[in-house]
């Protein structure tokens, strides 16, 4: 796949279709991988990369990259291609600027539970039939995928290019039964002592380091409230367990709608919080009370806060989680 | 830092009975920014006034806040007060110490408590508060009203009268309403048609009405001052400026079998029809329903005939667009149908009637031409049952009826048992009451006339079953006062039924934005001061669609919506809500989230140059607001993430500054 | 199409042709009753009073049973359809009456109302369909003028029976035109025939179900049909109109099933 | 019967009742709609009317409560949701409740049978007028 | 001076200025008394309460908060109290998925007219809230006394 990427990269630079590229540039380590704009085709050649590490959304950085001069090559996981959408709906990027090529993902593999299984010293993995077979400079080491796929990808719910110009591989389908809302209700389930307890224990390790905002492809605010001195709510360092609270039920709920549940937010959080599961909970709510609604699958829908039925479930019938 | 100034009011005692005004006074000279503080006896009076700017003079006050009744009450009295001496009025805010407060509560400490944090809420808001400029807003010189019964006919004489234009818009083929309808009125008998016909006449012949029949309101945009409403002219199937109301066509259609709703479906017309003789504008209508051209393609006899060539099958509907500064709803109203009252065998024995059935029995015009018939025999009636208040006054609970007493009932039903003993004086009428209720000019005085002078049996009691046996009505009842249950072998029974409101009102007060009760009729601006009046500027109200009137309550308050209509006409500029959304184009993402919960459409976007880094220029797309169509409320502020939207007047910050003045306590 | 079917005690002795001719008639129509395996006497009479527990008691073992095998329930006496309706709506609506009754009853499922209670009537309306009905008929009665005889407890209370318009019903008299004769309406149909005091004051109940009769004859009516064993007992014995035959629907609709 | 006695019986009642007399409005239409009035000494708006003020051992001696039909038509009909029946099955019930006061003993019982008397004609007088 | 306390709430409420405040006006004129616990703040609509302006109550000490609004259908603007209502619909149940107890929160639809139900509505809430207690599940302890 890499290569092929690869190769359509330098025709589409090397015809003028395209002056950049936004890809995966290797870092340190293989499993080390960051976005990157390659602007020439020694650039490409050198350091563009896509593997089964390469789970970062890159869509988000079309916002800026999409505003600049010339038409930019991006290349977009099924679950990126929502996120695409969202902010093609919103306005955010501009699409004639884009030159999108979908690429095919069957899960990203994490590299803490690979490290947790004993792997370490990783210079090269690959799948093939659900298995991992992973380079390490000890040797290759085989592993079964959904015992080290990152967890959003083992819950994905589409593997269906929503947006592109170009596919490379299969457009894929949406997943039915990706059971993506288990923790959820596992949480509506218990009692609400329980579920304090569950969120405190989460949230107050949060040191508002502001990654999962900073990553979300949905938070692309010219300047986020909570930076905003003038909005009465900005804050500084964490001090407070209110702190977390506040900002995090304030950012989900600025998301709630447009959050395509690509679990970046939760991919990069450092404290391992699992804030999936709040965007996750609007999201059932949504479908729930308002129907099905995914954001990003069509740039057309309105989206669930910007419409009304007359009969809408009134809040104090919404019931929240059952006991 | 704001000067700010507090003026606590007692209202005479209203407040000071229950709250410490002194205290009050007190406690919020020490808060930040007070550098006056003081309590008067009415702050809404002329001197409380004077007090208040004199205080923003000698004090250099920048801000004031009153504590005292309701805003909805004073607010703008105190607003216009502080302008007057050179304070911007939107850096008046008003603590709500009298609704809020002194009347709820009994305990003297605890009511002062609460008005001191109410006070604080205020004075944290008047902090940010911003000197707001309204803007002005042109007023289109012309007057819509929604209906064509008397009430629409009296406020757009009385409109039109001033000079202004007035459209009227019936959704029948006539204006006239129930009025027309009616045969005589209470309490002095005289002919409806009478006194009703000569005004539809005028109506007719002003120049400054336009009439719109068989024409319904498909939608209103804009705010008052201007209206945009689109009106949708039903087909006819009949042009109107060629049609001279020979009446030819109604005479010749073989379409005979129509029922005949002016006459209450007692009789029928034809397919082609002109509802009555004194119909304005007198021009025919065909009933697409029944019509066998229309239906077929076969028949064309109108066509024919037509003298005038009016008559065109391929008429459709029409969609008119008109602007207006001022919408009146006189909708009017139905009575309700007694078909869930079978107990009294409304839908299975064709003797037993409603009233308005037996106006058009009684009317020189109706199916009988005035002489009293039972409907299924067409023999005299000797023995005659009113029952009084068939759905209305009913429990909340009663599914079947109204909460409401309908008002008119008791004095029509004593019309008619009068007109009925008058010309027929070998009759005996029963009327069954629950009460009488008279309240009205000579009104229980003709009441009375129908129990002494004309021998009516009135009976408190109700009727409990009508059963139809060998061509009698049998007729079950009780008796309270004598504690009999009686049997009367009757020959009809007329049912006084509840008014309902007219079925389009309730979609017609949504297009509006006007409030309704749970009954649905419009709800007024104030039940006592601003009867006529919407609480939606712009949209006044006449006649029944507010609730239960009589014809003279009708036309007095026809006239009142009139003038209030003229003294909006009036006005070349009208001042808008300087309370109206702006976006911070610094801020905005231009997402469209605000633009997608904006009810109306005052939100747009452009591509603005913005100044990147390293000398670039950014192209960002960016809302902006019409400040003329922005209405304040809101919504598109709670919908934009980054916060750039936000409300002058209620912005996030002043909320939420009252909101921690008030969990400080 | 299964129900449950509850029959009642005055259906298994005096009022046996009210059963018998429905279960023939049902099978003609391929709906299974399937008698509930224990049922107990639904007490015959709605008890009003709101701290009443124990007399509600049969009726929602019945209506309990009924939602344990997963069907709906059928009545087809009057005053059973009547007495176990109202129960149910207690129990879907009185919190107090449903935790009073769940804790005498010590039910393995507490019973919260969940069973839905048919008159055998509904379920010829709105399950078989009359138009099918219609076409099931072999034998119509053609040219007979037949006065339906509601009474009291089909139609009311309204809100909680819901079978009908209680002033204006329509049920009986679309049957009556499904199986091929005439209704007769007329309007004492729905108005009381004095059945609960038959024993206590037989004058009563001979006005009064004189006066249903007396109506229905003047319109004309041949026969009249009813849907309760005391209603037709009444009628027939009190009713002073030996020319006018009280028979029950269902007798009716065997006939006109041929399956009499 | 002391005044508290009372009290406490007509708070019995319309706890059995369970709707609120007040509601009633007076306007006669159960009273004009009862099939049994011509048997009755009170008739239905007067019990609502004597529960209101009190004077329910009036209404408890009475034969009138025996007489009711209970055919709903009254609170079928009535406009204010009174549901004058149930009262009545409230003092029905009240007075079955005091010791000795059932109306219909067993033993009486044959006398009234014929042989074509449906079962509920009896079941229901036991439920209704006994304990 | 004081001996032992007892509790009693803070109570925000967010009263749209068409409806809910009218309805609020009404139940002082008719003197429908509800607890001294509850402080109003006039909104223009219930659409322009922003869920910020709920999360701050209760970070300041607010034991409750109740948000009133025109019935559906008779939103001065149309359809604010309709955007409202979802709002409010998703953030409760938010709220009531982190752990937060779900009674702190309600909302309630209160015309011009109906001042008695405005009166009942807060007296039902601030029994509710009393016997829920003190809010600390979302207050933030420095902004406390």
């Amino acid at each position: 796949m890499q290569k092929m990427m690869e190769k359509r990269a330098l025709e589409l630079l090397g015809d003028g279709t395209v002056n950049r590229v936004l890809g995966w540039s290797a870092g340190d380590f293989i499993y080390d991988v960051t976005p990157a704009v390659f602007k020439t085709a020694e650039e490409v050649q050198d350091k563009f990369l896509y593997n089964d590490f390469c789970g970062a959304n890159l869509s988000k950085y079309l916002v800026k990259e999409s505003r600049k001069e010339g038409k930019i090559l991006v290349f977009l996981k099924p679950c990126d291609t929502y996120s695409f959408n969202q902010l093609i709906a919103e306005h955010r990027i501009i699409r004639e600027n884009i030159y999108a090529i979908g690429v095919e993902c069957f899960g990203k593999a994490d590299e803490e539970k690979l490290r947790a299984k004993g792997i370490t010293g990783i210079t090269g993995i690959e799948m093939k039939d659900g298995t991992y077979t992973v380079h390490t400079v000890y040797g290759d080491e085989t592993v079964k995928a959904y015992e080290v796929m990152a967890d959003r990808c083992l819950s994905c719910k589409s593997k269906k290019h929503v947006a592109y110009d170009e596919l490379l591989g299969s457009e894929g389908e949406v997943v039915e039964d990706c059971n993506r809302f288990d923790m959820v209700e596992k949480l509506e389930a218990m009692t609400p002592d329980e579920r304090y307890e569950f969120w405190r224990g989460e949230l107050s390790r949060c040191i508002r380091c502001n990654a999962c905002r900073n990553i979300c492809p949905a938070c692309t605010c010219e300047q986020c409230v909570f930076d905003n001195p003038n909005s009465g709510v900005s804050q500084k360092a964490a001090v407070n367990s209110f702190e977390e609270n506040m900002f995090h039920i304030i950012r989900a709920f600025h998301v709630a709608g447009r959050c395509t549940d690509c679990g970046e937010c939760s991919r990069v959080c450092p404290q391992h919080i699992p804030l999936h599961l709040l965007n996750r909970k609007f999201i059932k709510d949504v479908n729930t009370f308002y129907g099905e609604y995914q954001a990003g699958e069509n740039p057309e829908a309105k989206p669930p806060l910007g419409k009304y039925e007359k009969n809408d479930i009134e809040p104090g019938e919404a019931g929240g989680a059952k006991a | 830092m704001q000067r700010i100034g507090v003026f606590i009011c007692h209202c005479g005692t209203n407040i000071a009975a229950t709250v410490d005004v002194k205290a009050v006074a007190e406690a919020l000279s020490h808060e930040p920014g007070v550098v006056f503080s003081t309590d008067y006896q009415y702050m809404c009076s002329e001197s409380g006034q004077t007090l208040m700017r004199e205080a923003i003079r000698e004090h250099k006050l920048t801000g004031v806040v009153v504590c005292s009744c309701s805003p909805r009450m004073h607010e703008a009295t105190f607003r216009k007060a502080a302008e007057k001496e050179g304070l911007n009025p939107y850096m008046v805010e008003i603590a709500n110490i009298r609704e809020q407060v002194s009347w709820i509560h009994k305990d003297m400490k605890e009511a002062t408590e609460k008005a001191v944090i109410l006070g604080r809420a205020a004075i944290a808001k008047v902090h940010l508060n911003k000197p707001l400029k309204a803007g002005e807003s042109p007023v289109t010189k012309r007057a819509l009203v929604i209906g064509g019964g008397i009430a629409g006919i009296q406020t757009a004489l009385d409109i039109a009268e001033a000079g202004f234009e007035v459209d009227i818009v019936e959704k029948e083929p006539t204006i006239g309403g129930k009025m027309a309808q009616i045969d005589k009125t209470f309490p002095t008998l005289d002919c409806a048609a009478y006194i009703l016909t000569p005004k539809m006449v005028d109506v007719a012949q002003n120049e400054k009405i336009k009439i719109f029949s068989y024409s319904e309101v498909e939608a209103v945009k804009g705010f008052v001052g201007n209206f945009k409403v689109s009106i949708r002219k039903k087909a006819r199937y009949v042009i109107e400026d060629k049609c001279t109301g020979c009446g030819l066509c109604t005479e010749k259609c073989p379409q005979k079998k129509v029922p005949n709703p002016f006459n209450m479906n007692l009789d029928t017309r034809r397919a082609i029809y002109i509802p009555f003789a004194q119909a304005v504008p007198k021009v025919a209508a065909i009933d697409a329903d029944y019509c066998t051209m229309l239906k077929t393609g076969k028949c064309g006899v109108c066509s024919k005939i037509c003298a005038a060539g009016a008559i065109d099958y391929q008429q459709k509907d029409e969609i008119v667009e008109r602007e207006y500064g001022a919408i009146v709803a006189a909708t009017g109203f139905n009575p309700l149908k007694p078909d869930k009252y079978n107990e009294y065998g409304y839908s299975t024995c064709p003797d037993v009637v409603t009233s308005l059935e037996l106006e058009r029995l009684m009317n020189a015009a109706g199916p009988t031409a005035g002489t009293l018939l039972r409907p299924s025999d067409k023999t005299h009636p000797h023995t005659l049952v009113f029952v009084q208040c068939v759905g209305s006054r009913c429990d909340a609970e009663n599914e079947k009826g109204k909460p409401y007493c309908s008002k008119i009932c008791c004095m029509y039903t004593a019309k008619h048992a009068m007109l009925i003993r008058e010309k027929y004086p070998d009759t005996e009428v029963y009327v069954f009451y629950i009460d009488v209720r008279t309240p009205g000019k000579n009104f229980d005085e003709f009441y009375r006339r129908a129990v002494e002078q004309y021998g009516v049996h009135y009976i408190k009691g109700q009727v409990g079953k009508v059963v139809e046996e060998n061509g009698k009505l049998k007729v079950q009842a009780s008796d309270l006062l004598s504690g009999e249950q009686l049997h009367i072998d009757a020959d009809m029974v007329v049912l006084a039924t509840a008014v309902e409101p007219d079925k389009s009102a309730r979609g017609i007060a949504t297009m509006l934005t006007a409030s309704m009760d749970t009954n649905d009729f419009f709800t007024e601006a104030h039940a006592k001061l601003r009867p006529v009046e919407s609480p939606t500027a712009g949209i006044f109200l006449s006649g029944v669609c507010q609730g239960p009137k009589d014809i003279p309550e009708t036309v007095s308050q026809a006239s009142a919506a009139a003038a209030k209509v003229i003294g909006l006409l009036a006005k070349d500029k009208l001042t808008c809500n300087p309370c109206v959304a702006n976006s911070d184009e610094m801020l905005c993402n231009g997402c469209s989230s605000c633009e997608k919960v904006c009810p109306y459409g005052a939100i747009t976007y452009s591509d603005k140059e913005f100044r990147g880094p390293n000398r670039t220029t950014l192209i960002r797309r960016v809302a902006s607001v019409n400040e003329a169509v922005c209405q304040g409320c809101g919504a598109c502020t709670v919908a934009c993430p980054s916060g750039a939207m936000d409300l002058k007047g209620f912005s996030n910050r002043q909320i939420m500054a009252e909101v921690d003045a008030i969990c400080k306590m | 199409m299964k129900f449950s079917y509850y029959p009642g005690c005055t259906l298994k002795t005096k009022g046996k042709d009210l059963d018998t001719y429905a279960r023939a008639s049902a099978e003609a129509l391929g709906v299974e009753l399937a008698e509930l395996p224990e049922w107990q006497c639904c007490g015959a009479v709605y008890p009003m009073a709101k701290d009443e527990i124990a007399t509600k008691l049969s009726a929602v073992r019945a209506l309990a049973n009924a939602r344990d095998l997963d069907t709906e329930l059928v009545t087809l006496c009057s005053a059973c359809h009547n007495v176990i309706k109202q129960v149910n709506n207690d129990m879907k609506t009185d919190a107090d009456i449903v935790l009073r009754v769940n804790n005498y009853l010590k039910l393995d499922t507490p019973y919260n109302g969940e069973t839905n209670v048919l008159h055998f009537l509904e379920v010829l309306r709105d399950r078989v369909g009359f138009d099918e009905l219609k076409k099931k008929v072999v034998n119509p009665l053609t040219g007979r003028k037949i006065a339906a005889y509601y009474g009291c407890l089909l139609l009311r209370p309204s809100k909680v029976m819901a079978m009908d318009d209680p002033e204006n019903p329509t049920i009986l008299e679309d049957f009556i035109r499904a199986i091929g004769a005439e209704p007769v309406i007329y309007a004492m149909r729905n108005e009381c025939c004095g059945g609960y005091v038959t024993i206590e004051n037989p004058g009563e109940a001979k006005r009064r179900s004189n006066a249903v009769l007396d109506n229905a004859a003047s319109k004309g009516a041949d026969t009249v049909v009813t849907a309760c064993p005391l209603c037709l007992y009444n009628l027939k014995k009190n009713g002073g109109h030996d020319d006018l035959p009280v028979v029950y629907f269902t007798e009716l609709l065997a006939e006109a099933l041929g399956v009499k | 019967m002391s005044h508290n006695k009372n009290a406490a019986k007509v708070e019995q009642i319309l706890r059995s009742y369970g709707v609120d007399v007040r509601k009633c409005m007076r306007c006669g239409k159960c009273t004009a709609t009862c099939p049994a009035f011509d048997a009755m000494e009170y008739h239905p708006h007067q019990f609502i009317y004597m529960v209101e003020r009190g004077e329910v051992d009036k209404l408890a001696a009475s034969p009138s409560i025996w007489h009711c039909l209970s055919c709903f038509a009254c609170m079928e009909r009535c406009p204010r949701q009174v549901e004058p029946a149930k009262l009545i099955e409230a003092v029905r019930v009240a007075v079955v409740r005091e010791k000795g006061q059932n109306h219909l003993k067993p033993e009486d019982v044959p006398a009234l049978l014929d042989e074509d008397l449906p079962q509920q004609a009896i079941t229901s007088a036991f439920r209704k007028y006994s304990k | 001076m004081q001996d032992v306390k007892e509790f009693r709430p803070k109570i925000v409420a967010f009263c749209c200025n068409w409806c809910s405040y009218a309805g609020a006006d009404l139940a002082g004129s008719a003197r429908l008394s509800y607890p001294a616990d509850v402080k109003i703040i006039r909104v223009p609509c219930s659409c322009r309460v922003n869920p910020m302006f709920i999360l701050r109550a209760f970070q300041r000490g607010a034991d409750g908060v109740i948000m009133a609004g025109c019935h559906p259908g008779d939103c001065h603007y149309t359809s604010g109290n309709y955007f409202a209502r979802r709002r409010m619909t998703l953030l409760f149940s938010m709220l009531d998925y982190l752990g937060i107890e779900r009674e702190r929160t309600r909302v309630e639809w209160i015309s011009a007219a109906e001042g008695a139900k405005f009166s009942k509505t807060m007296n039902e809430f601030v029994d509710t809230i009393t016997a829920l207690g003190e809010n600390k599940r979302l207050e933030d302890l420095r902004c406390k006394k």
